[in-house]
C-alpha cells in the first residue's frame, strides 16, 4: 500500500539530507507505528507519504514514494486526497470551516462528490467516529478528543485507503487519547484502512501496532519490523518493554496484560526483599513557599476552582494531575498572579502575587505556560536571553548560562520558532529560571517531548528541587510523575480529590498508575530504574 | 469581551428603548411641523383700495409666467412694514390660493404658482430657465441684484417676477411684460384721510411714479394693452379675497386629515415597538 | 409552520435592499419612521441569538448619530434660507487655510426640518443594512457566494475560524509578558503582543495550508478555454459599459441610453462573468441552502414595498414633503400599505434554530 | 531572512486581464469616490434631483471587487496563499477590534503595508479587501461604507506592493512614509465618499452640482478640515510610528513565513535509480 524506495530527502538551505535512503513497505490494512527521537525526521517521513514533502516544503526527494500504485512525483497532494488522508498534531490548526458537518464535508466538496453521496458519507462517518451528537456544534466548542476525531473524520470522508497521523494524541489527556486511539483501531479492523502513525507516548499505542518503523535520525538507516523485533534493539521503548528487556522476557511484552502474564516469577522474587530501600529517597523539604487558602476562581458562570487549600514547600516536586478542565492551569495562573482570586487568598513568600508588579512577581514565582512559545517573542535566541536579563534586571549573560546548563548547544542566532519542542521548552524554562524564583510552575512540560528529552527534564527538575526550588508540574504523564514527583495532587472539577505522597496516590489509581506499577502491583515499585536496583539487591540480574 | 466592539451589542431593554426613541422623535417632529403650519396658516385679508392702518404698506407684485405657458398677473397687496420680497411672494400665492412658492435647497427660487412643477434653474439653450427678480425703483424694471430675502419693501413699491427661458442670469434678461406703471394700484377710496396721514416721502414716491408712468416704456414691452388691462382687472380685490377664503379652507381640511393619518401611522409604529420589546423580553 | 432553519441569506438581503431603496425614494418622516419600525419588527421576530444579530440596535444608534451630525452641520454650515428663526449663533469665518467657510448665523426651523428629513432617510437606509446583517449569518452568506469567488470565500472562512483564536492568543501573549516581568498594560504591551500573535498566525497558516491541500483544496477541473474566454469577454464588456454609464451619470448632456441602461448592461455582464467563471470549476456544495416558498415570500415582500413606493410617486403623493414653506407631511396610503406588506417575513420566514452553542463558544473564545 | 528578502515574491501574479481589470477598476473607483467634484448640474448625480443616484456606486463597487477577486484568484491562488490571506485578514481584523478603525486609529495598515510589500501587489490588493470585509463581518458592521473601505484598503495594499526595492533603514523609512501618506489619503477618500451623504443640500460645505471643480474642492476641503482632519493626522502619525517601531520584525516574520511556505522554493524529484547514488 505504502512503498518507500530509496527515499532521500533534503530540504532547501539544509546542508545534510534529513532522511537517507529510506526503503520500506506497509501492506494494506496494517497499523504502522513510526517511532524516533524528536528531530529524527519522523514528520518528514509522514509528510512525504502524500507528497507534502517536498511539494509544500520545497527541497529534493530522491527515490520514489508510491501509494496505492500512485507516485507522489506525478501527483500533488490535492490529487492524492482520495488516497491518503493526513491528520496533524493540533487538530484545530487544520480546520477550515466552523461547524462539524461542514468540516466533514469540506474534502468532498473539493473533490466534487455528488451531494447525495456526500450526505450519506457524512452520516456514515458521524456514526463510525461517534460524532452524531455533536454534528451541529461549532468546532470551537469541542473538547480536544472530539476535535481530533472530527479532524480524522474530515479526511476519512474523502474515502482514502491510507491514513497518516502525526502525533494525534500528544495534545490530549489520557481519556481523550483513548477515545481517539479506539476510533483508529476500529478503522483499521472494520474498514481495513492502512494507518501510519507517529507517537511519542509509545505506551499508549504499542499494543495496537502491527509494524514499527524506527527512524533513528542522523542518517542511520531506518529499522522496520514487528514491535518485538524492533524494540529488541531500539533505544526508545515504552516502560513495559524495558521492563521486559530487564527481566529477559521473550517475546517482549507490549501491553500491561502480556507483561503481567509473564511477571509472576519476577514479582515473587522481588517480594522477598524489603523494597522501600530501593525507592527514590524522598527529598528533604524546606519551609512553606506558597500557600493557598480557600482559593475560589470562576470564569463567568463556570466555577474553575472551589476552595483550594494547598501548601508548597521549598525543595519538593509536586505533580498536579486531573482531566483537562479540572482546574490545573487555573490554579497555576493564580499562583503566578495572572488572575485575581474570586475569594480566598494566594500567598507566595507572604505576598499576594496578583498585587505585585510584573517586575516583582518574576522574583517569587515563575510559570512556563502550556505553549512555551508564547514566552518567546524575539527573533533570535540571543535576543531572548539578553531581553530576559534586562527584564529581570540580571547581569548580562545569566539567562544564557542557565540555558547552557539545561539544553547545551543551541545556536545563538537560531529563531526561537525554528527550535525543536524540547529546545524551545528549555529556552522558555531558562528565561523563567534566570531570576531564580523560589516557586517554579510548569504547565504540561512533557508535551511533545521524546523519552530522551523527558529524561533530561526529569533530571533538571530534581536538580532544581535539590537547589531548594518548590517545583509544581501540571501533567498527564504518569511516567514522569513516577520518576520525579514527591507529592501528587489530583484535581477534579476544581476541587482537590487527593493529596499525598506521589507513590501512594499513583499506585492506588487505575488511571494514573505507571505501567511498571500496573505490572508489578501490588509491589510498590514505579519505574524500571527502581526494579533494576531491587533486582541488583536480590543478586540475580539476568544480564549481570 | 464582546465580539463586536465597534457596535457594542445592546441589551434588549436598550434595544426597545431605541425603538421608543424613534417613535418619540417622530412625534416631536410632527408636533413641530404642526406648530409651524398652524402659526403660518393665518392670512388676514385687507383691502388694497381701503385706508392703510399704521405699519402697513401698499405694494404691487407682478408675476409673468407667459414664457412658461401661464398667464401674467399684477396683484396689489397690503402688507406689514418690514415685509421682504420673498415674504411678499409667499403672501401673494397664499391670497390667490395658487400653489406655494418652491425654493431649492440652495435657496434659489424654483417655482411660483407651481410653475415649473419640477427642476430648479435648469439648463436650457446654453442658459437657464429661471424666475428673474425685478424692482421698479424709478418706474422702469431694474434687474434685481438685491436678494429678495433681504430686500425690505416700502409703500408703493412694485415687485416683478418673470419666468425667463434660456436666460443668462444677468440684467440683459427680459423683465416682466406688464410695465411697472402707477396704474397698477387701484384708485383710492374717496375718504383718503388715511392717505393724508401718510408720511411725505410715500406720497412723493407715488407722485414720481405717476409722473414717470408714460416715460420709458420700450415699444416691445407695451405688449398689447388689452392683455395688460384684462389681467389688471382680473387681479383686483374680489379675486384676492376669494383667494384668501380658498387658501384658509384648504389649509383647515387638509391639516385635520393629515393629522389623523399621521396619528394612525404612529399608533402602528408604537404597536410594533411594543411588540418587539415584548418579544425580546420573552426571548430572554 | 416550517421546521426551524436559517433562511437563504440572499432572500434577506433582497428584502433589505428593497426596503433601503424605498427609504431612498422619500424624505417623508412618517414613512421613514414606519420603515425603521418595520425593519426592527422583522429583525426582532426572526433573528438568531448569535452576537452579530445584535448589530441592528447598533445600526439604529448609528442612525441617530447620523441625524444629529446632519443637524449640527445644518446649524453650523447651513445656508441662510428665510423662515421662522429659532435661534441664531454668532457668525464666524474660518481662516483661509480652512477654505474660509463661514460658520453660524440664524438657524431656521425649515432648514432644521430639511436636515432632519435627510438624516432620517440615511438612518432608515442604515437600519435596512443593520436588519440584513443581524438576520443572516455571515457563514451562510459565504456559502452563498458564486463559485468564482470560492477562493476568496475560503480565505474569509479561514479568517473567521482564526479570529477568535487570535484573540485568545493575544491575551496569552499579554499574560506571557507579565510572566517575563514586563507590564501587560498600555499601548506598548499591545504593540509588543501583536507581533507574537502574528508569528503564531503565520505558522498556523502554513499548517492550515498543508491540511487544506491534502484535503483536495484547489483541485479544479481544467477550465475550458472557451469558458475562460467567455468570462473574460464578459468582464471587459461589463467594464466598458460601466465606464460609459458612469460618464453618463456625470454629464447631463449624455443621451439617456448612456446612463442607467449602460450601467445595467455593465452589471449584468459582470455578474454573468462571475457565474461563467464559476462553472469552469467542478466543485459541489454540501447541503446548499434551498430557495423555496419562504425565500420567495420574503424577497417578494420587499419588492412589493418598493413597487408601492414607486406607484405612490407616480400617483403624485407627497413622498418628499416640502420644508419651505413647512407643511404637514401627508401620508401616502399606498406606500404605508406597501411597508406593511414588508412585515410579512416576520410571520412567513422560518424561525431560526437556536444557536446558543455558537454564541457561547464565540464568547468563550473571545 | 535577509537572503530571502532580496528577491521580491509575487504570490499572486497579474496577467494582462488582471491589469486591464485593475486599471479600469481604478478609473471607476475615482468616479465612485470623487463624483461630487465632477457631477454637473442636474446630471443624474445632482442631489437636488434624486437621492439614490449615489447609491448606484454602493452596488457597483462590491461587484467590481468581486470580479477582481475572482480574476486574481483564478489559478494563482493556491492553498498556501489562501491560508495566508485568511490568517492575515483575521489578524488585521483582530488588530482592528480595540479601535474599530474609529478615532483615527487604523491598525489595519500596520499589517497591510508590510504584507503588500513582502507578498506583492496582487496579494496586497486581495488582503486589503478581505481584511476590512472580515472585520466588518466580525463586528457586524456591514454598511454602505464597507465596499468603499474595502476598495480603499485594497489599493493601499496594492501600491504597497509597488514600492521600489530597498533594504534596511531605507526600506523602513520608505514604508513609514508610505504608511503615513496612505493613511492620510484613505481618510481623505473615505471622507470624500461620505461627503454628499452627511452634508447633502443646503450647507456651505456641501457639494454644488455643476459648480467648478475648484469651488467644490474648496467646499470639500472645508468639510474635511472641520470634520475629520483631527482624526487623519493622528492616524497617519500612528501608522508611521508603528511601522518605524515594529516594521522590521513584522517584515522579518512575513519573510520567514514566505520562506517556510516555500512559495518559490524549487521542488525536485529524482527517480529511484539515481536516488541510491545520492549519498
Amino acid at each position: 500500500m505504502i512503498r518507500f524506495e530509496h527515499v532521500t530527502i533534503t530540504y532547501p538551505e539544509a546542508n545534510a539530507p534529513t532522511l537517507v535512503d529510506v526503503s520500506f513497505e506497509v501492506p494494506e490494512g496494517e497499523l504502522c507505528l513510526v517511532v524516533g527521537v524528536t528531530g529524527s525526521g519522523k514528520s518528514t517521513l509522514l509528510r512525504a507519504v502524500n507528497g507534502l514533502v517536498p511539494r509544500f516544503s520545497g527541497g529534493v526527494l530522491a527515490g520514489s514514494v508510491v501509494i496505492d500504485g500512485k507516485s507522489t512525483a506525478d501527483l500533488p497532494p490535492r490529487d492524492l486526497a482520495d488516497v491518503v488522508g493526513v491528520v496533524g498534531q493540533d487538530p484545530a490548526a487544520g480546520f477550515v470551516t466552523d461547524y462539524v458537518e461542514d468540516e466533514l464535508a469540506y474534502a468532498m466538496e473539493n473533490l466534487g462528490v455528488a451531494p447525495e453521496i456526500m450526505r450519506r458519507r457524512v452520516e456514515d462517518i458521524l456514526d463510525l467516529l461517534g460524532l452524531h451528537e455533536i454534528r451541529h456544534r461549532p468546532l470551537a466548542s469541542l473538547s480536544g478528543g472530539q476535535q481530533q476525531r472530527v479532524a480524522i473524520g474530515s479526511v476519512l470522508t474523502a474515502g482514502p485507503r491510507v491514513l497518516v497521523l502525526d502525533e494525534p494524541t500528544s495534545a490530549l489527556d489520557p481519556a481523550a487519547a483513548e477515545e481517539v486511539l479506539a476510533a483508529l483501531t476500529r478503522l483499521v479492523h472494520d474498514l481495513g484502512i492502512t494507518v501510519l502513525i507517529a507517537e511519542h507516548r509509545l505506551e499508549r499505542v504499542v499494543q495496537y501496532a502491527d509494524r514499527i518503523v524506527m527512524v533513528p535520525g542522523d542518517g542511520r538507516p531506518v529499522i522496520v519490523g514487528t514491535p518485538a523485533e524492533v524494540f529488541g534493539q531500539s533505544s526508545v521503548a515504552p516502560p513495559v518493554v524495558e521492563l521486559g528487556r530487564l527481566a529477559g522476557w521473550s517475546p517482549l511484552p507490549l501491553s500491561v496484560r502480556d507483561a503481567r502474564r509473564l511477571a509472576g516469577p519476577l514479582r515473587e522474587r522481588l517480594a522477598e526483599v524489603e523494597l522501600s530501600a530501593f525507592r527514590r529517597t524522598p527529598r528533604v523539604v524546606g519551609d512553606v513557599v506558597a500557600i493557598t487558602d480557600g482559593l475560589q476562581a470562576s470564569y463567568g458562570p463556570v466555577t474553575a476552582l472551589r476552595g483550594i487549600e494547598l501548601q508548597f514547600r521549598a525543595g519538593e516536586v509536586v505533580a498536579l494531575m486531573g482531566r483537562n478542565g479540572a482546574g490545573k492551569s487555573t490554579l497555576l495562573n493564580h499562583l503566578v498572579g495572572l488572575r485575581e482570586p474570586a475569594s480566598g487568598t494566594v500567598r507566595i513568600m507572604g505576598a499576594e502575587p496578583h498585587r505585585l508588579s510584573a517586575h516583582e512577581v518574576v522574583r517569587v514565582a515563575g510559570l512556563v505556560p502550556q505553549d512555551s512559545g508564547v514566552l518567546l517573542y524575539h527573533d533570535t535566541v540571543a535576543a531572548e536571553c539578553s531581553a530576559s536579563d534586562r527584564d529581570a534586571g540580571l547581569v548580562a549573560g545569566t539567562t544564557r548560562s542557565v540555558l547552557d546548563q539545561i539544553v547545551p548547544d543551541i545556536k545563538a542566532t537560531a529563531h526561537p520558532r525554528d527550535l525543536s519542542e524540547g529546545q524551545r521548552l528549555g529556552l522558555a524554562l531558562s528565561i523563567v529560571l534566570a531570576s531564580e524564583p523560589p516557586l517554579l510552575l510548569l504547565d504540561e512540560p512533557t508535551r511533545g517531548l521524546d523519552y530522551g528529552a523527558k529524561q533530561r527534564l526529569v533530571e533538571l527538575l530534581s536538580r532544581l528541587a535539590g537547589e531548594g526550588h518548590a517545583v509544581v508540574i501540571a501533567t498527564h504523564d504518569v511516567e514522569v510523575v513516577a520518576a520525579v514527583a514527591d507529592r501528587c495532587v489530583v484535581l477534579a472539577e476544581g476541587e482537590v480529590v487527593s493529596d499525598g505522597p506521589a507513590r501512594d496516590v499513583v499506585i492506588h489509581s487505575p488511571v494514573f498508575a505507571p505501567q511498571v506499577a500496573k505490572v508489578l502491583a501490588p509491589l510498590p515499585l514505579l519505574t524500571v530504574h527502581e526494579v533494576e536496583l531491587a533486582l541488583a539487591a536480590v543478586g540475580d540480574l539476568p544480564f549481570s | 469581551m464582546s465580539i463586536s466592539p465597534t457596535y457594542p451589542a445592546m441589551s434588549c431593554a436598550r434595544m426597545s428603548r431605541a425603538g421608543r426613541a424613534i417613535s418619540v422623535c417622530g412625534v416631536v417632529l410632527i408636533a413641530l411641523t404642526g406648530f409651524i403650519v398652524t402659526t403660518s396658516g393665518r392670512a388676514e385679508a385687507s383691502s388694497c383700495s381701503g385706508p392703510l392702518s399704521g405699519g402697513e404698506l401698499r405694494v404691487v407684485i407682478v408675476v409673468d409666467a407667459t414664457d412658461f405657458g401661464g398667464g401674467s398677473s399684477a396683484t396689489c397687496l397690503v402688507v406689514p412694514t418690514g415685509t421682504t420680497g420673498s415674504q411678499l411672494l409667499a403672501r401673494r400665492s397664499a391670497e390667490l390660493g395658487t400653489g406655494s412658492v418652491r425654493y431649492g435647497s440652495s435657496g434659489l427660487l424654483c417655482a411660483i404658482d407651481g410653475m415649473p412643477a419640477a427642476g430648479c434653474g435648469d439648463h436650457n439653450a446654453g442658459g437657464f430657465d429661471y424666475w428673474g427678480y425685478f424692482n421698479a425703483p424709478s418706474g422702469s424694471w431694474v434687474y434685481g441684484n438685491i436678494n429678495p430675502f433681504t430686500r425690505r419693501l416700502s409703500d408703493g413699491d412694485i415687485e416683478g417676477w418673470r419666468y425667463v427661458r434660456g436666460g443668462k442670469g444677468s440684467p440683459q434678461d427680459p423683465p416682466p411684460r406688464i410695465a411697472p406703471s402707477r396704474s397698477l394700484f387701484p384708485v383710492l377710496a374717496p375718504n383718503a384721510s388715511a392717505v393724508v396721514e401718510q408720511p411725505a416721502v410715500e406720497s412723493g414716491t407715488a407722485s414720481s411714479l405717476n409722473s414717470s408712468t408714460t416715460i420709458d416704456v420700450a415699444p416691445e414691452r407695451t405688449s398689447d394693452p388689452l392683455d395688460v388691462a384684462s389681467i389688471v382687472t382680473t387681479t383686483l380685490e374680489p379675486v384676492a379675497v376669494e383667494g384668501v377664503a380658498l387658501a384658509s379652507s384648504r389649509a383647515s381640511d387638509s391639516t385635520i386629515g393629515r393629522w389623523f393619518a399621521i396619528a394612525a401611522v404612529f399608533v402602528l409604529i408604537a404597536m410594533m415597538a411594543g411588540g418587539a420589546w415584548i418579544q425580546t423580553r420573552r426571548s430572554r | 409552520m416550517t421546521a426551524p432553519r436559517l433562511l437563504h441569506p440572499g432572500a434577506w438581503w433582497l428584502w433589505a435592499v428593497a426596503l433601503a431603496a424605498c427609504a431612498l425614494r422619500t424624505t417623508n418622516p412618517v414613512l421613514l419612521c414606519l420603515l425603521i419600525a418595520v425593519a426592527g419588527w422583522v429583525v426582532v421576530s426572526r433573528r438568531t441569538d448569535v452576537p452579530w444579530s445584535r448589530s441592528f440596535a447598533s445600526f439604529l444608534r448609528l442612525g441617530l448619530i447620523v441625524i444629529v451630525v446632519r443637524l449640527v452641520f445644518q446649524i453650523l454650515f447651513g445656508v441662510r434660507i428665510p423662515g421662522t428663526t429659532l435661534f441664531s449663533i454668532p457668525e464666524v469665518t474660518l481662516p483661509s487655510w480652512a477654505a474660509g467657510v463661514s460658520v453660524g448665523g440664524p438657524v431656521t426651523l425649515e432648514s432644521l426640518m430639511a436636515a432632519l428629513y435627510q438624516g432620517l432617510r440615511l438612518a432608515a437606509v442604515l437600519a435596512c443594512f443593520g436588519a440584513a446583517t443581524s438576520l443572516c449569518s455571515p457563514y451562510r452568506m459565504l456559502r452563498a457566494l458564486p463559485t468564482a469567488l470560492y477562493e476568496a470565500g475560503v480565505a474569509v472562512t479561514v479568517a473567521f475560524t482564526f479570529a477568535p483564536q487570535a484573540i485568545v492568543a493575544s491575551r496569552q501573549v499579554r499574560e506571557a509578558r507579565r510572566l517575563r516581568g514586563r507590564s501587560d498594560h498600555g499601548v506598548r504591551a499591545w504593540t509588543a503582543s501583536a507581533l507574537p500573535v502574528l508569528e503564531g498566525a503565520l505558522d498556523r497558516a502554513v499548517a492550515l495550508a498543508a491540511s487544506m491541500d491534502s484535503r483536495g483544496y484547489g483541485r479544479r477541473g481544467g477550465a475550458s478555454v472557451s469558458l475562460r474566454r467567455r468570462s473574460v469577454g464578459l468582464v471587459l464588456l461589463g467594464l466598458v459599459a460601466l465606464a460609459i454609464g458612469s460618464y453618463g451619470l456625470l454629464d447631463p448632456g449624455a443621451p439617456a441610453v448612456f446612463r442607467l441602461p449602460a450601467l445595467a448592461v455593465g452589471v449584468i455582464a459582470l455578474v454573468g462573468s462571475l457565474l461563467a467563471g464559476g462553472r469552469s470549476i467542478e466543485r459541489t456544495r454540501y447541503r446548499p441552502d434551498p430557495w423555496v416558498k419562504p425565500e420567495w415570500i420574503v424577497s417578494l415582500a420587499g419588492m412589493v414595498a418598493l413597487a408601492s413606493f414607486v406607484l405612490a410617486g407616480k400617483m403624485g403623493d407627497t413622498l418628499n414633503p416640502s420644508t419651505n414653506p413647512l407643511e404637514i407631511p401627508a401620508v401616502p396610503i399606498v406606500a404605508v400599505v406597501g411597508l406593511l406588506v414588508a412585515t410579512l417575513p416576520a410571520w412567513f420566514a422560518p424561525t431560526p434554530p437556536t444557536l446558543a452553542t455558537v454564541s457561547t463558544s464565540v464568547a468563550v473564545a473571545a | 531572512m535577509k537572503r530571502s528578502g532580496q528577491h521580491r515574491i509575487d504570490v499572486i501574479r497579474l496577467g494582462p486581464t488582471s491589469w486591464a481589470l485593475l486599471i479600469a477598476a481604478f478609473a471607476l473607483g475615482v468616479v465612485a469616490f470623487a463624483w461630487p467634484l465632477f457631477a454637473s448640474a442636474n446630471s443624474a448625480l445632482d442631489a437636488s434631483h434624486s437621492a439614490d443616484a449615489p447609491w448606484i456606486f454602493v452596488i457597483l463597487i462590491p461587484l467590481l471587487i468581486g470580479v477582481i477577486l475572482a480574476e486574481l484568484a483564478d489559478g494563482s491562488l493556491d492553498a498556501k496563499s489562501v491560508a495566508l490571506l485568511g490568517v492575515l485578514a483575521a489578524s488585521g481584523a483582530v488588530l482592528r477590534l480595540p479601535s474599530g478603525g474609529v478615532a483615527g486609529f487604523e491598525p489595519v495598515f500596520f499589517l497591510l503595508v508590510p504584507a503588500g510589500r513582502v507578498f506583492g501587489r496582487g496579494f496586497g490588493f486581495v488582503l486589503g479587501a478581505l481584511t476590512l470585509f472580515v472585520s466588518a463581518l466580525i463586528t457586524g458592521g456591514v454598511g454602505p461604507w464597507l465596499p468603499f473601505q474595502m476598495f480603499g484598503a485594497a489599493w493601499i495594499g496594492f501600491f504597497a506592493g509597488c514600492l521600489p526595492p530597498a533594504r534596511g533603514r531605507i526600506e523602513i523609512a520608505l514604508l513609514a512614509t508610505y504608511g503615513a501618506v496612505a493613511a492620510l489619503a484613505y481618510g481623505l477618500v473615505m471622507n470624500l465618499w461620505f461627503w454628499p451623504f452627511v452634508s447633502s443640500g443646503d450647507t456651505t460645505v456641501s457639494y454644488v452640482a455643476g459648480d467648478s471643480v475648484a469651488e467644490n474642492l474648496r467646499r470639500f476641503w472645508g468639510f474635511h478640515i472641520t470634520t475629520s482632519f483631527g482624526f487623519d493626522i493622528p492616524r497617519a502619525v500612528f501608522t508611521a510610528l508603528f511601522l518605524v517601531i515594529a516594521g522590521r520584525p513584522v517584515l522579518g516574520a512575513l519573510r520567514r513565513v514566505a520562506r517556510r511556505a516555500a512559495f518559490e522554493a524549487p521542488v525536485t524529484f529524482i527517480p529511484a535509480e539515481t536516488g541510491s547514488t545520492i549519498h
